[in-house]
């Protein structure tokens, strides 16, 4: 299994922590990811709010770079690259003035593109294309005992995610599941966590975060996990102003491919785990590894 | 067939009985502004005047209104025409009007001709020129056809005086009694074990309170008494043959297990089965409570027969049961294992359809929480649980035995949305009003109804609005964006919480409550597009069975003799299904008391002198109209059983085979008029 | 001599079959010509052109014509011709229809000659010499009949009062044509002289033509073994008798071969091809389009196999999508 | 274009495509009807001509149609197995599939013959498919079968022209 | 005493054409279908904050009162999380409205005082166009320098606590074809820019965006 790779600009600053985890541990399952040469920051929401279509040029310039890389499946772990990515295809494809200047624009470049590029989402690759089962398989050191509480945020589920449910997705929650940990019904996996808003009006965005944070420790739960650096930085970087505001909703936050590597028997240092605000409790007491491991049933789906 | 008019529809006279010269009269509608503000009447009137044998053209406000026939009449008198045509609106509103004012001017009505310049023209275009010369060509090209036309006559067929009516909901019912009562014999074709429909399963109906029961249960008796009217519950239709006036409709009579007649619906059986515990979820009371194998759908059902559920039934499915039931009813001997699926079929001459609808299923808005929280309900499940004779005998109580103290109704769910049902089901307003009474009446509870617009205007229901805002009620207008149970605020433990923007008062809301009752749309049956291939209706684009006309022909369809009733048109009330139940069976009794259906004529006819007898056409014909006469060699047409599509006649490799009404020359003729 | 009426042959694009046809009368033809004057038959007589400019205009009773209109000589004896006859008669499919000749219509002038002249396989013409309308020859100056852009039935280029139809027309039609004419009631103008009825009427094998006709499957004649007394249809092979008139004793069927059209469509029907391909595909016994196709595809050349003696007289006429050729002035 | 009789366009408006339909009376005559009584707007270049089924359209109707000026042609059936009459739209189907190859051995491109499936309650898919098909007839541009049977046609006038001038001559 | 203020609007107070131009804009098409039921606002995580709640919003726009709209807070408080998009009854998208809404309003130079998101916005971009990628810690930092310096202050522990876990990152990112992305995006301003021109209004460049303070 080989994919083209846009980390984006978070993977390499606040977020490192999340290629730190990822690229082992899709080593480990024999997925090879091939960086994008020469990428550009994606234009995010930011970029989006001056101008749409340079916005669009911006990430065009990935999708093309990409679509004359070797692999047309293009994976990014971030969830406001996937969104701009599929964004600017979808305008692409459904608006010819759009369209129309893309293509002019890259033709400066000479970078033909026909928008045949797939953009995937790690999720999306572990779940579909290496499986449940291969995860499992990989599983030395099963989590047992660890109360997870799966947060998605909002940019990678909708609007243009087509694996996954929108309003209850299900993916991470899988995969969790197979590294043995207890998967918990979190009703707020999809809300918002502030975005930026933590950063230019704390008092709005910090609150989002809080009532996140609030909830995953209501329902007992040891650590959240999640998919998307900025949900990671918000959820793991403010507890002392959130404290302070609200009172305490201690908890770390770690990326779900941290986990993967825990179970995976990975060196714990080279996961990143250091890099937590928030660290993470020790793990629960370690279990012999165990192959026949079931989803808990009571987690298995999220019916009451 | 009776030919009562003398002539069959054979007798094409072309060019007219009237000799000499081709005198065409050409009228042109504005249909007020409707035409008029796109196409300039005046200039297609002076063109059409300019064309050879057009006597007379002239432009028009209305040419459907009497004033407008009359003109046609006295033209044809005054100036001999000897062929009219109109351009107005889609012959398929008013070519019949024409046909008759044509024919009261003395005229065969078919020396007649209709051009579409409303509906395929002023109504779809907006340049006025290029409307105008389209308006101009599509006259010509029927001043050109109509030069062809031929003196034509309409067949009668005799009809078939049975009806069929499919559905044993209330719209069902009604329209099988009405017809009963007229003395028409019935035959009512119900899929479930029990009529009565989605009403049986209601406790009261709005807006007047009473109750559901005591209005329907004596209808579904009186249709089960009644001497013209033939009842096969648990019985679908398997094939439709035949056309208006002569149906043939096969009937598969699934097996109950039980014989109908000996059934006296004691129930020892039920009593006596090998399975102690009612375990099946019960049908009729949507899974909230359980049944037997062997069981009666409800108490009130019509027919008061057990049935067996072969799904569950040991005997049934592994031949291997002590057979209890047997024994319990003894020597009735209603009980029989051995019954068979059982194809019957019928004759009739017109059918109703009124198979109903189905309920949006909740769980396609995960928002909502249905599925996931337990005391998030349908307005059917509160119905049942409402309803004194339901599985908590009315008394309404959360999942977990105790009262609700509080409760949300989230209206619209599925409906009202593009992403689901585009449309509003009409009923969940009044519906959940009603609800919301019936919950206050029974736990003093607090209500509150989230709704989008409260849509009210049936007879009684703005009042009946009036009185539940009197009670209490609370309304919130906006649209509910999630149901949740975590707690933000001490006073949402343990709840559900509804977050909502309350429009009105411009703020964003969380509201906790005990109970969520969802107003779930109507949606059409999930096996509408195989019942409509059967009957060979249309469909609206939602599913709905579509009438032939929504103002004109509200219970016809584009199937002559087959109407539709209730909900299989679209949503609506009880007072609605009934009023066009009754409008259903009062279109069939007009077919039924006239007799004979009048066949448009246009029905293929092959001129025996032509044919070569290649036999090409004879596999083509549907209806196998078509036979091959061995004494002459020669294929031959039974024009009582042509029903006009024509497909022999493009077939004919020797253009031995005519159309009425659509004869080659005509169409040659329209295309190059078309194209001028 | 003179009180016999006078009657002209003439041939133009055909292939000389409707000339042996004349002949084919046997004995009767003495007959015929002892009954009438011969002012033209090139193919037996001699006359010359300046033999019938010089009758006085109308002074022909009949002339029969064979044969296609495609050069600019036919052309001429086509106007000459009309001009000094009482009646014009398109004798046979190629006057009638256009013919085999016909099927030129569907490539241009300058991609018949390239092919003919150069390109054909068994043409060696390195020097690609093409027939020119007008040329010096060892000082002499040679002027040949130049190719029109299309193939014409003689109707599409003079006004025609008869037709004759057949590839070729049998002895019996000509016979009957002749009499018909040379009788005090001629047959109403513009009538083809034979029965208006579908050749399946007269076929031998019409019995064995099945009522529920169905085509999983078309075959060309030599794809399988023929029954010699069963309906070529019910066997899928195409026969174009149900859009052709017969009249022709059904010699091809008799013959062991199914009807390919040469009489023409009945009157009642514009176009033979457009018909009989309506009649054919409906009776295709598939629903999908991709098992239509399948079964369609025995039928690898609908324009060759439906218009075979008519696409002069089609409603098309020709390929449509060729390029017209400005018209040579001409050479006179 | 009818010889003898004004043209109905103005030149205005340039070349426009003529598109000629033959629709079902059941399905899509209906649903053209809906389309207007719900006010879609579309290309005027289209003229329906109404046939009970599309069973009724005779290849020749198609030919005739090009031949008198038509850009293309659209046939409007009932989907497959909602024909009022059975199946006839399957029998249009198979005429059609031989017709397009007839056709485009014929030079008339595939594009300017189209069958669609349309029910009464599809009137926007009218709109739809009339736009669509006369776009593309206007990227295809005119046929001009009727201009070009008169150019046809013209190259032997030009003979008839002198033998009638000889004839007058010789009078 | 709360002060007593007067809420009428006058037609006057409309910039008419507004509202359709929003809805020309591509991804704006469904706004005339908005029924008000208000999903969007019950949907947002923020409308708690807003001036004018999402569903507001799209009345105000429909209604052309586009200074209340342009100058209020909603737009820029919007984290794009979509849900109010996908929640949406009538599919429209509401997220990609307030898009529009956010790049008229930098345009115009109309947005509320002391709102350091459009600032942001602005300090991406320039990011972006110089360097080609975001160096998170410099872009906040330069945020804060521009809008609200005291923030500096009192997140020093922040800063702090990003040093200790290695996050904090203090050369740029960059890309190597940065004249090749500039003439990328070149090629889009200059048509853009010359069609508005054409059309006789005047708009600043990104530059010009860029180079302008807060007010």
């Amino acid at each position: 299994m080989k994919y083209s790779y846009f980390p984006g600009c978070s993977l390499k600053g606040l977020g490192r922590a999340y290629e730190e985890s990822l690229l082992p541990v899709m080593k480990h399952l024999g997925v090879e990811l091939r960086e994008l040469q020469d990428w550009n920051c994606c234009g995010a929401t930011a970029y989006m709010s001056v101008d749409e279509e340079e916005a669009c040029v911006l990430a065009a310039r990935n999708l093309a770079r990409a679509e004359n890389h070797e692999c047309l499946d293009l994976l990014t772990p971030c969830s406001a690259c996937y969104l701009v990515l599929n964004k600017t295809q979808r305008n692409f494809r459904e608006f010819p003035s759009v369209r129309a200047s893309v293509e002019r624009a890259l033709a400066t470049a000479k970078l033909p593109y026909q928008n045949r590029v797939k953009v995937r989402h790690p999720l999306d690759v572990l779940f579909h294309d290496v499986g449940i089962e291969a995860i499992r398989q990989k599983v030395v050191r099963p989590l047992r005992g660890l109360k997870v509480a799966p947060y998605y945020g909002c940019q990678l589920v909708r609007p243009y995610s087509t694996f996954d449910e929108a309003w209850n997705p299900v993916t991470m929650d899988r995969i969790l599941e197979a590294l043995g940990v207890e998967v918990l019904p979190y009703p707020l996996k999809t809300k918002c966590c502030g975005g930026s808003l933590t950063g230019t009006v704390p008092q709005v965005g910090l609150r989002l975060s809080y009532i996140l944070l609030k909830e995953a420790v209501r329902r007992g739960a040891d650590v959240i996990a999640t998919i998307c650096p900025l949900c990671q930085f918000n959820l793991d970087a403010y507890h002392s102003q959130i404290e302070k505001m609200w009172g305490p909703a201690r908890i770390a936050t770690v990326y779900f491919t941290q986990l993967m590597g825990l179970a995976f028997g990975l060196d714990p240092r080279t996961l990143g785990l250091r890099r937590n605000f928030v660290p993470m409790k020790p793990l629960p007491e370690a279990a012999a590894p165990s192959r026949a491991e079931k989803p808990n049933p009571a987690t298995a789906g999220q019916t009451l | 067939m009776s030919a009562s008019n003398g002539n069959g529809n054979g007798n094409g006279n072309r060019n007219g009985s009237q000799t000499g010269a081709i005198r065409i009269g050409f009228y042109v509608c504005h249909c007020g502004h409707n035409i008029g503000a796109v196409v300039d009447c005046a200039a297609v009137a002076h063109y059409v005047g300019t064309l050879p044998g057009v006597v007379l053209s002239r432009d028009y406000k209305y040419m459907c209104s009497d004033p407008g026939q009359e003109l046609i009449q006295s033209d044809i008198r005054e100036h001999r025409l000897n062929r009219v045509v109109v351009a107005s609106c889609s012959p398929l509103l008013h070519e019949h009007t024409f046909r008759t004012a044509v024919e009261r001017g003395g005229l065969n009505p078919f020396y007649f001709q209709m051009v579409n310049i409303r509906e395929h023209n002023s109504w779809v275009h907006n340049d006025r020129e290029l409307a105008t010369v389209k308006a101009k060509a599509q006259a010509r090209a029927a001043v050109e056809r109509v030069r062809y036309h031929d003196s034509l006559r309409t067949t009668r067929v005799p009809i078939q005086p049975d009806v069929l009516v499919v559905g044993g909901g209330i719209s069902g019912i009604h329209a099988a009694l009405t017809l009963g009562n007229a003395g028409k014999k019935v035959f009512l074709v119900e899929r479930e074990p029990s009529i009565g429909g989605h009403m049986a399963q209601f406790d009261k109906t709005f807006p007047t309170l009473d109750c559901a029961a005591c209005i329907l249960t004596p209808k579904m008796s009186a249709v089960r008494a009644h001497e013209n009217i033939t009842l096969w519950t648990y019985s679908e239709v398997a094939k439709v043959e035949g056309y208006v006036g002569n149906y043939t409709v096969t009937i598969r009579r699934r097996p109950r297990y039980v014989i109908e007649d000996l059934c006296v619906g004691c129930l020892e059986c039920v009593g006596k089965c090998i399975y102690k515990e009612a375990k099946f979820p019960d049908d009729f009371n949507v899974g909230l409570s359980r049944r037997k194998p062997i069981y009666i759908p409800f108490p009130q059902a019509v027919p008061q027969v057990v049935l067996i559920d072969p799904e569950r039934c040991l005997q049934v499915k592994t031949g291997k049961c002590k057979k209890t039931c047997l024994e319990a009813c003894a020597d009735r001997k209603a009980i029989d294992f051995s019954q068979q699926e059982e194809l019957v079929q019928i004759k009739v001459g017109t059918i109703i359809l009124a198979t109903g609808f189905k309920l949006f299923d909740a769980k396609r808005i995960p928002q909502y929480g249905y599925g996931l929280y337990p005391n998030v309900v349908t307005s059917l499940e509160l119905e049942r649980l409402v309803t004194s004779s339901g599985p908590t005998s009315g008394e309404i109580i959360l999942r977990d035995g105790s009262k609700p103290r509080t409760a949300g109704f989230i209206l619209c769910v599925g409906s009202r949305d593009t992403r689901t049902n585009r449309w509003c089901s009409r009923t969940c307003c009044m519906h959940s009003m009603k609800l919301a009474q019936l919950f206050k009446e029974h736990t003093q509870a607090d209500v509150t109804i989230f709704y989008m617009d409260i849509r009210a205007p049936g007879k009684g229901c703005e009042e009946f609005y009036d009185k539940s805002l009197r009670e209490g009620i609370r309304f919130v207008r906006g649209r509910v964006a999630e149901v949740t149970d975590w707690a933000l605020a001490p006073e949402e433990e343990g709840k559900l919480v509804i977050r909502v923007e309350d429009t009105l008062a411009g703020f964003v809301r969380r509201i906790p409550v005990d109970m969520i009752v969802l107003a779930v749309g109507m949606e059409p049956q999930a096996d509408s597009q195989a019942m409509r291939r059967l009957f060979n209706l249309s469909c609206s684009t939602e599913g709905w069975f579509l009438e032939k006309h929504p103002k004109l022909a509200p219970v016809s369809t584009f199937t002559d003799g087959i109407f539709i009733a209730g909900c299989c048109q679209g949503p609506k009330d009880i007072p609605d299904s009934i009023a066009q139940a009754g409008a259903a069976a009062a279109e069939c009794l007009a077919l039924i008391d006239r007799g004979y259906i009048e066949q448009e004529p246009n029905t293929a006819h092959i001129h025996e002198e032509n044919c070569s007898g290649c036999k090409s056409c004879l596999p083509l014909c549907p209806y196998t109209a078509i036979s091959f006469d061995e004494t002459v060699g020669r294929a031959r047409i039974n024009e009582a059983l042509c029903k006009g599509c024509g497909t022999c006649v493009a077939s004919c490799p020797s253009g031995a085979i005519g159309q009425h009404l659509f004869e080659d020359e005509q169409i040659f003729k329209e295309i190059e008029g078309i194209l001028a | 001599m003179s009180a016999k009426p006078k009657v002209a042959f003439y041939w133009c694009a055909s292939c000389g079959g409707c000339e042996e046809a004349v002949v084919d009368l046997a004995e009767e033809i003495v007959g015929v010509v002892e009954a009438v004057e011969f002012v033209l038959w090139p193919c037996a007589m001699d006359f010359k052109r300046a033999d019938v400019e010089a009758l006085p205009d109308g002074s022909i009773a009949a002339t029969f014509l064979n044969g296609a209109i495609r050069s600019n000589e036919q052309e001429e004896m086509a106007h000459l011709l009309r001009r000094k006859s009482q009646y014009l008669v398109a004798y046979g499919a190629c006057a009638h229809l256009g013919g085999i000749p016909a099927l030129a219509n569907q490539f241009t002038r300058e991609e018949l000659l390239r092919y003919v002249y150069e390109e054909s396989p068994t043409t060696s013409n390195d020097a690609a010499v093409r027939p020119r309308p007008d040329c010096g020859v060892n000082g002499h100056r040679i002027t040949l009949p130049e190719l029109k852009q299309m193939v014409r039935s003689l109707d599409q280029v003079v006004p025609v009062d008869y037709y004759v139809p057949g590839c070729p027309p049998t002895p019996r039609l000509t016979k009957a044509a002749v009499a018909a004419l040379l009788s005090g009631s001629p047959p109403p103008a513009g009538s083809v002289l034979a029965p208006d009825l579908a050749l399946c009427e007269q076929c031998p094998r019409k019995s064995t033509k099945p009522v529920d006709l169905k085509f999983m499957e078309f075959k060309r004649p030599h794809q399988l073994r023929l029954d010699p007394e069963t309906c070529f249809l019910a066997q899928g092979v195409v026969c174009l008798g149900p859009a052709t008139r017969g009249g022709c004793e059904s010699a091809c069927i008799s013959g062991g071969m199914p009807c390919s059209g040469c009489f023409g469509p009945t009157s009642r029907v514009r176009d033979q091809g457009a018909k009989i391909l309506s009649c054919l595909s409906a009776n295709v016994e598939a629903r999908e389009p991709g098992e239509i196709e399948a079964v369609l595809a025995g039928i690898p050349d609908p324009v060759g196999t439906f218009y075979r003696y008519g696409l002069a007289r089609s409603i098309l006429r020709r390929d449509v999508s060729l390029a017209a050729e400005p018209v040579t002035p001409r050479a006179s | 274009m009818n010889p003898g009789t004004e043209s109905i366009y103005s030149p205005a408006h340039g070349w426009q495509p003529r598109l000629v339909a033959f629709f079902c009376n059941w399905c899509t005559y209906t649903a053209a009807d809906l389309a207007g009584v719900s006010r879609l707007k579309y290309a005027p270049n289209i003229r329906v001509i109404r046939l009970m089924c599309s069973g009724r359209v005779d290849p020749q109707f198609i030919l005739e149609a090009f031949a008198r000026g038509a850009d293309g042609v659209l046939i409007g059936g009932c989907h497959p197995g909602d024909c009022h009459y059975v199946e006839g739209n399957y029998k249009a189907l198979r005429r059609f599939q031989l017709l397009g190859r007839l056709l485009r051995d014929l030079g008339i491109e595939e594009q300017r013959v189209r069958l669609e499936w349309i029910s009464a309650s599809e009137g926007e898919r009218v709109r739809l498919v009339v736009n669509e098909m006369v776009e593309q007839l206007r990227a295809l541009g005119p046929l001009n079968l009727p201009e070009k049977m008169e150019a046809w046609d013209r190259e032997m006038t030009a003979l008839e022209e002198t033998v009638h001038a000889e004839a007058l001559a010789a009078v | 005493m709360k002060s007593i203020k007067r809420t009428i609007k006058y037609d006057a107070d409309r910039v008419q054409g507004f509202g359709r131009e929003i809805m020309g804009v591509t991804g704006c098409e469904q706004l005339p279908s908005c029924i008000q039921c208000g999903t969007c606002s019950g949907a947002c995580p923020l409308s708690i904050y807003m001036d004018f709640s999402p569903r507001q919003v799209m009345a105000l726009v429909r209604a052309d009162f586009k200074r209340e709209v342009l100058s209020s807070n909603t737009i820029w408080l919007c984290a794009s999380c979509y849900g109010c998009t996908v929640e949406c009854p009538r599919q429209i998208r509401i997220t990609d409205i307030m898009y529009a809404l956010k790049q008229r309003a930098i345009r115009e130079g109309v947005y509320p005082k002391g709102m350091p998101i459009p600032v942001l916005a602005r300090e991406f971009t320039r990011m972006v166009l110089s360097k080609g990628r975001i160096t998170e810690t410099l872009l906040v930092m330069r945020l804060f320098l521009k809008a609200n310096w005291r923030a500096v202050l009192s997140s020093w522990r922040l800063g702090l606590g990003l040093i200790q876990t290695g996050r904090f990152v203090l050369k740029p990112e960059r890309i190597e074809r940065r004249e090749e992305l500039a003439a990328m995006l070149a090629t889009v301003s200059v048509t853009r820019h010359a069609a508005r021109a054409a059309k006789g209004r005047h708009h600043a460049t990104p530059e010009q965006l860029i180079a302008e303070e807060v007010p």
